[in-house]
């Protein structure tokens, strides 16, 4: 195929057009600081406020609710160290997941660091939470948990309605780290029980570099970054104006395609799930069969590697992953993939492809066609596959 | 991220495959690293290494550093096949990222643990070469590179 | 005049349309995340590769040492807290000036509810940082000084070079908020013994929400966001690759015509400067006559106070600030202008005017003649005039 | 940020200007604040305010608020005018942002400190006055608004 086929849409997406038809005007025309009293700037001010309103009603969410941000990585770290905070009187425990991203993973290392406790809680062979586990984790020093709506890696949508509730019986606020799933599932942040939630333009066709945080009124949270009185005094700095107009667009795109996304992307990712598991030996599927992001598929393909394999593909043309791509270059295998059990040399040999709207169902076939050549061809060089196969010669 | 030599090692790899009888063989590496190569020589009764294969589980610079590897040592005698350092490896290919240089001294050590072999089944001791220090069994030893 | 007339330059720029030309390709083509493996992403790390070459040549500062941000708040919240972390061990006592930023001054109200005290040093009439008081306030506890390179309200320019000196004699790191400065004059980190240096893309005709921290190697300066492995790992989350692209163009710009704006722009503000302290009484100029930005002009009218003035102007459709865009709204007059010695009701009569290469004499001319009538307007309105008024006839 | 009325207000002030020998002045705020107004008051012989002016420093809710408050008490007698509250002159203006809401409060001062010195001047006392908060003199006192 000579058109590249993008299938690591769970690493960033193509900015929609329309979205930067809706970004262009902010750049260069409608320049002014939302901040500033004049009128020339007061429009900056409303497409702002338009913005906030969107997203806010996307959550069934208050308006004043929506923080924006520079993405997910400083949502989550807002979330976390304000909260850590803004309630340390009250107690110095936090609880997540072993499948977070490492902006909360990470963020949890410091504040151990700085005198809270985390208690990092299982999840099943499916990447599921277990919910038991969480109920125990929890003491009277509890002051947050913090579980991503769907992981990045795996696709695994968490069973965050009972997370909620757990949280509110236990008078705990909960933040979600959403920013896999904001734009993919339909969020009320009501119904959830969700305190805060993370979002990221970039994962669902917005710009990057912007972001929001959901915080329900009420929550003592302060800033982040400090300094001016932007965001109602939360986040400081000049609002970006071209980026919240993009997340806007984006957000509004979303929902109204929500539907028709899903059931398209899941047809053809059950396609895809479908024709790997069947005409691949030695392959499994990573994360819940049912219970996944639409776009998401992650494979392990025993006896070989994930690196060797996303270069070749990319020869092909295919771009994809091996687990979230900011650790890609390092040298252990995904804490996602050792979190669901896999063996490490399994972990080693992962793929994960993530699906949008704009992918075909050729695509797809040409995928699975290339990605069965290649993992041939790589467990031909393979000594894994050389001792398993005498192995079950003798 | 790779230079044009390792590319081309990696899609075009030399030597890949299994040699029967050898007279020597090496692994190293194991899977927890995601690295595991396996060096084949066959080694004729003047010392030389007539033919070298390898097979490797790793990533592209593991693959390109093992075809690259077995290509030095081909036609060498054990002598100058233990001078094949990774740095010898890693010029020939033009470099490496700094991350992947735990490679190419994974590709030394297979020539080492292939060499290791064939001194144990000949009875023979191979001036400068000591034993492997690792292979796929002794987990977490080559965790250092 | 027809046309609006932006002299609000300090609160925000235009991008400028080779900037956001530059830009456009990585929204919807080049979209790729950085940190991915394939030759598709690869480009993109290319790319902001150059913009981080570029930002470094103009400081005249290591490659490596430049480390892009959402904008000049979080540069500065960055440089503040990860130094008071980092180096806590060695101290706890920080030094700045009265005159920074509320992005530096929230900051450290903020750190010395944490454990850490602050000197806040005094400027004199002009603005000008008392450097005997710096030198008195030295403790061997002080870990680090940040004063700022320019003045975002008077445009005073600090003297750098003798601040750096004095950091470096007494083994204090030194941070530099320029994010008025870069752009508008030639800094060299090294010159000047800057070891940090905080600059925002919106502040020089770059695009909002992207800035930068220069970190000299060698600090033990951690992340400030924590997550994902970008930015040597300094600062988590993906890479707002347009955003990056249009700032390093932005900077490109900037350095190739510095020389040129500065020639002009200076012209025009003298003129200005000279126009209206002749022609409108009980009139003064604040900020150092000579040691200032060259697009800054910075004015306070006796009896009238700044609201009335700006929106009288904006209804001539002149775009301008009565400070820091980010309080207006607020109550308080500025924090600046009574540091340099101002009586409340003079504070609150100030305009800041700040120019852009497109700036015109022809707008500047207009501008001056709309101030005379406006002020007159707003003194015989004004209870203080018709008292000074009627003191005098006595 | 500021509705039409109160721009109409502000660049079209009504009633600006001093009264010579007025039968009532009175001066709010505080130039800390940012805000003086001062109303003169020319009230007749059955307590019938004839004429009002003001002159304000202060920002365009203040002019607004000022220019609204005259107009309203013009034409009014001294009770009428008494019951001019900060929410009257908010209404008739169409609202005002909650920063500036304090500006109102100085417009129902300024009447108020402008009845007070007729009152005084006449030596009469006008129920349910109380002597005003503040002027320009008590520096302070008026920082709460
Ligand atoms: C001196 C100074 N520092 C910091 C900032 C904050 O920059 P930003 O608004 O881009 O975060 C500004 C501008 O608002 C500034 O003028
Ligand atoms: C689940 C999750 N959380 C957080 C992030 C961080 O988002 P960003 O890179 O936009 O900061 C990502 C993506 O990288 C993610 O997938």
């Amino acid at each position: 195929m000579d058109k590249k086929i993008y299938l690591d849409n769970a690493a960033t997406t193509a900015t929609r057009p329309e979205v930067v038809e809706a970004m262009l005007p902010y750049f260069t025309e409608k320049f002014g600081n939302p901040s500033s009293i004049y009128e020339f700037a007061s429009q900056n001010k409303k497409a702002v406020d338009e913005a906030r309103t969107i997203i806010a009603n996307s959550l069934n969410a208050e308006i004043s609710d929506i923080y924006f941000t520079a993405g997910g990585s400083e949502s989550d770290n807002w979330a976390l160290k304000a909260t850590a905070e803004a309630y340390a009187s009250k107690g110095n425990h936090i609880i997540t997941s072993k499948v977070e991203h490492h902006a909360i993973l990470h963020t949890c290392e410091y504040l151990e660091k700085h005198g809270f406790e985390v208690s990092y809680i299982d999840v099943d062979e499916n990447g599921i939470l277990k919910l038991d586990e969480l109920k125990k984790a929890i003491r009277p020093t509890t002051i947050l948990i913090s579980i991503m709506f769907a992981n990045n890696e795996i696709g695994t949508i968490q069973p965050i309605k009972e997370i909620g509730e757990i949280a509110r019986e236990n008078n705990i606020l909960f933040h979600t780290d959403a920013v896999q799933a904001y734009g993919q599932l339909k969020i009320d942040v009501n119904e959830l029980n969700i305190d805060m939630l993370s979002a990221s333009g970039h994962k669902f066709n917005g710009p990057k570099g912007i972001g929001f945080l959901y915080i329900r009124k009420g929550l003592k949270i302060k800033s982040f970054v400090h300094g001016g009185a932007q965001e109602r005094h939360r986040r400081a700095g000049t609002e970006n104006v071209p980026g919240i107009v993009g997340i806007g667009k984006a957000a509004e795109i979303a929902m109204a395609t929500l539907e028709e996304r899903q059931q398209k992307e899941t047809a053809l990712r059950d396609m895809l799930i479908q024709r790997v598991l069947t005409e691949i030996p030695y392959t499994r599927l990573n994360g819940d069969r049912t219970k996944r992001l639409p776009n998401n598929a992650n494979f392990s393909f025993q006896f070989i590697e994930g690196e060797s394999l996303l270069i070749m593909l990319d020869m092909q043309n295919i771009c994809a992953s091996s687990g979230s791509a900011c650790t890609s270059g390092s040298l252990d295998p995904s804490h996602v993939l050792l979190a669901i059990g896999l063996p490490h040399e399994i972990a080693h040999g992962s793929l994960r492809l993530t699906l949008s709207h704009d992918t075909t169902e050729e695509e797809i076939n040409y995928t699975v066609d290339k990605i069965k050549d290649i993992v041939a061809k790589l467990r031909s060089m393979s000594p894994l596959y050389e001792d398993y196969v005498k192995n079950n010669q003798r | 991220m790779y230079s044009e030599k390792v590319m081309d090692h990696f899609t075009n790899p030399r030597n890949v495959g299994e040699i029967e009888n050898a007279s020597g063989v090496g692994t190293v590496g194991n899977a927890k690293c995601g690295d595991i190569m396996r060096i084949y020589l066959d080694i004729d009764d003047k010392g030389i290494i007539h033919d070298c294969k390898f097979k490797t589980f790793g990533c592209g610079a593991a693959v390109a550093t093992s075809s690259m590897a077995t290509e030095l040592v081909k036609g060498k005698n054990v002598e100058e096949a233990l001078k094949v350092t990774n740095k010898a490896v890693m010029e020939a290919l033009d470099g490496l990222p700094p991350v992947k240089v735990h490679c190419s001294l994974l590709a030394e050590e297979a020539i080492h643990a292939a060499l290791w072999d064939y001194a144990e089944k000949n009875h023979i001791k191979i001036e400068g070469l000591e034993k492997p220090k690792a292979d796929i069994g002794e987990e977490g030893v080559t965790e250092t590179y």
